[in-house]
């Protein structure tokens, strides 16, 4: 069960890291980028590091999206007068 | 019990792809909270399956703290000016 | 015999979990994913949590607690991105009828 | 074919072989290694014998790795002073005004999410978590009002900074006590109890509720910072 798991993640987070280089809008590109941590959350957890995939998911969810966020919209306003 | 997990995957996985797959933001942003709520229950049963409780504190913390991303996404959709 | 009935439940909680996950795909616009989503996705992980304090009674506790904050977190996310979803783009609707519309958000 | 597809798909083929060498390398780590003479064994040994703690990750960095830890804290702070020098004329809040709906939620949530983050710190030396981890969950609880009230919340900076600085100088102190009283920094001066209670750190559990608080602070007056951004 558990090696099935670990390829399928690792599949699936190379999706999103292609995901999120490729896409036009940086909106997309952050959102793909927060869907790769919650995946290598998954991820560190199969491999039993439950520390670190703590810190990761802590991280990425609250005060590393509010960082993005805060980017996107300073880049973005500013762009279009 | 691995036909319950398989299931669970099964649902990760089509989230995943209309995740990907998405043209609009708004609809990545709905997949993306699906997503997050689909592995706490992905989290639980491998803390059922593995007779661990540590798998429990994450799922706490996708639990409590994962609405928060979704919320700031949602907020940013309105406070930008550029019209995709 | 409590452990075949968690069992029964967490399956029909991950079926509920597939259907929203399915309902992404066969919705039209974004209000209506949500529809498909939110609600069967809250459902399903109810389901689960219960199903798994039928088979492991020890843990209770922190399932409980761990329902009680997806109960409690789940709606508000969806609820504002609702919100911000409408205001942003409207949503599908056949015959044009819009009664957001009139109240103030 | 055009040349975006191609390095697409080079980008991709990239991956994947990336992907099959780290299984295969999973897979044949466990062979290479000799079985006893790896770092990893010897920490768990020593950890065994000389303190009472469950999670041996937390007793590496807070007790085998203390000056780490206060030096990746010190690094922190200094981060953090710079956002403030760089964003200090910020008055308006980005994300518009404030939300009944999300008012309504964070009074019932913010409690327990602060909550949640107390019981990560305290219980950082038995489960997976630590201070810096329970920090950020309080921080993230803040972020959440931060969103609700708009222009109608702040918290008192004073507070704040009295908290951040007297959590520095609480670490900074456990060391030179342990350097004073021991025999190295962060030693252990205090008694330790029965491995798998609450109270059976030591030292650690000291070390790990003042990084907590100062990373709780440092990381609210971050996203405050951030949110309430200079006016474009």
């Amino acid at each position: 069960m558990i090696p099935f798991l670990i390829i399928a993640t690792l599949l699936s987070l190379l999706a999103a890291a292609v995901m999120a280089i490729y896409s036009r809008d940086p909106a997309h590109s952050v959102l793909s980028y927060m869907g790769f941590g919650l995946g290598s959350t998954v991820l560190y957890l199969l491999f039993s590091a439950p520390d670190v995939a703590l810190t990761e998911a802590v991280i990425g969810a609250g005060v590393g999206a509010l960082v993005f966020v805060v980017a996107l919209l300073q880049t973005q306003n500013k762009e279009q007068p | 019990m691995n036909w319950i997990i398989l299931c669970v995957c099964a649902a990760l996985l089509a989230a995943f792809v209309h995740f990907l797959y998405t043209p609009k933001l708004s609809d990545r942003i709905v997949a993306f909270d699906t997503m997050g709520i689909i592995s706490i229950a992905l989290l639980v049963l491998l803390s059922l399956s593995t007779h661990s409780a540590l798998y429990l504190d994450i799922a706490f913390v996708f639990g409590l703290i994962g609405f928060i991303g979704t919320i700031l996404f949602a907020k940013y959709l309105v406070a930008r000016r550029k019209d995709v | 015999m409590f452990e075949r009935l968690g069992l029964v439940l967490m399956g029909i909680g991950a079926l509920f979990l597939l259907l929203s996950a399915l309902g992404l795909w066969r919705m039209p616009d974004t209000l209506s994913r949500m529809h498909a989503s939110t609600k069967a996705s809250t459902l399903g992980i109810l389901l689960v949590v219960l199903g798994a304090v039928c088979h492991t009674p020890e843990l209770w506790f922190k399932l409980g607690l761990l329902g009680l904050f997806v109960l409690l977190t789940n709606p508000l996310s969806a609820s504002i991105l609702g919100h911000s979803s409408y205001r942003k783009e409207g949503f599908y609707s056949p015959d044009h009828i819009d009664a957001l519309k009139e109240e103030s958000l | 074919m055009n040349l975006k597809r191609t390095l697409a798909l080079s980008h991709l083929l990239t991956g994947l072989l990336v992907s099959v060498m780290i299984i295969a390398l999973l897979g044949t780590l466990r062979l290479l290694t000799p079985p006893i003479d790896t770092i990893g064994e010897t920490l768990l040994h020593i950890n065994a014998q000389s303190t009472q703690v469950a999670n041996a990750v937390t007793s590496v960095v807070t007790y085998f790795r203390g000056l780490d830890t206060l030096g990746e804290v010190s690094i922190l702070f200094l981060s953090i002073f710079g956002v403030a020098l760089h964003m200090q004329h910020s008055t308006r809040n980005l994300f518009g005004a404030h939300d009944t709906l999300l008012q309504i939620g964070a009074q019932v949530l913010f409690p327990l999410i602060v909550l949640f983050g107390v019981y990560i710190i305290t219980h950082g030396h038995l489960s997976p978590g630590g201070g810096f981890q329970g920090g950020v969950i309080i921080a993230s609880a803040f972020v959440l009002r931060f969103l609700a009230y708009g222009d109608h919340y702040e918290p008192s900076a004073r507070l704040l900074t009295l908290s951040e600085s007297l959590s520095g100088a609480g670490l900074v102190l456990l060391g030179v006590l342990g350097l004073l009283l021991g025999d190295r920094i962060f030693a252990q001066i205090l008694s330790l109890g029965t491995m798998g209670t609450l109270l059976s750190g030591g030292v650690i559990e000291l070390v790990y509720l003042f990084v907590g608080l100062k990373v709780a602070a440092e990381m609210t007056l971050l996203s405050q910072h951030f949110i309430k951004a200079r006016d474009v």
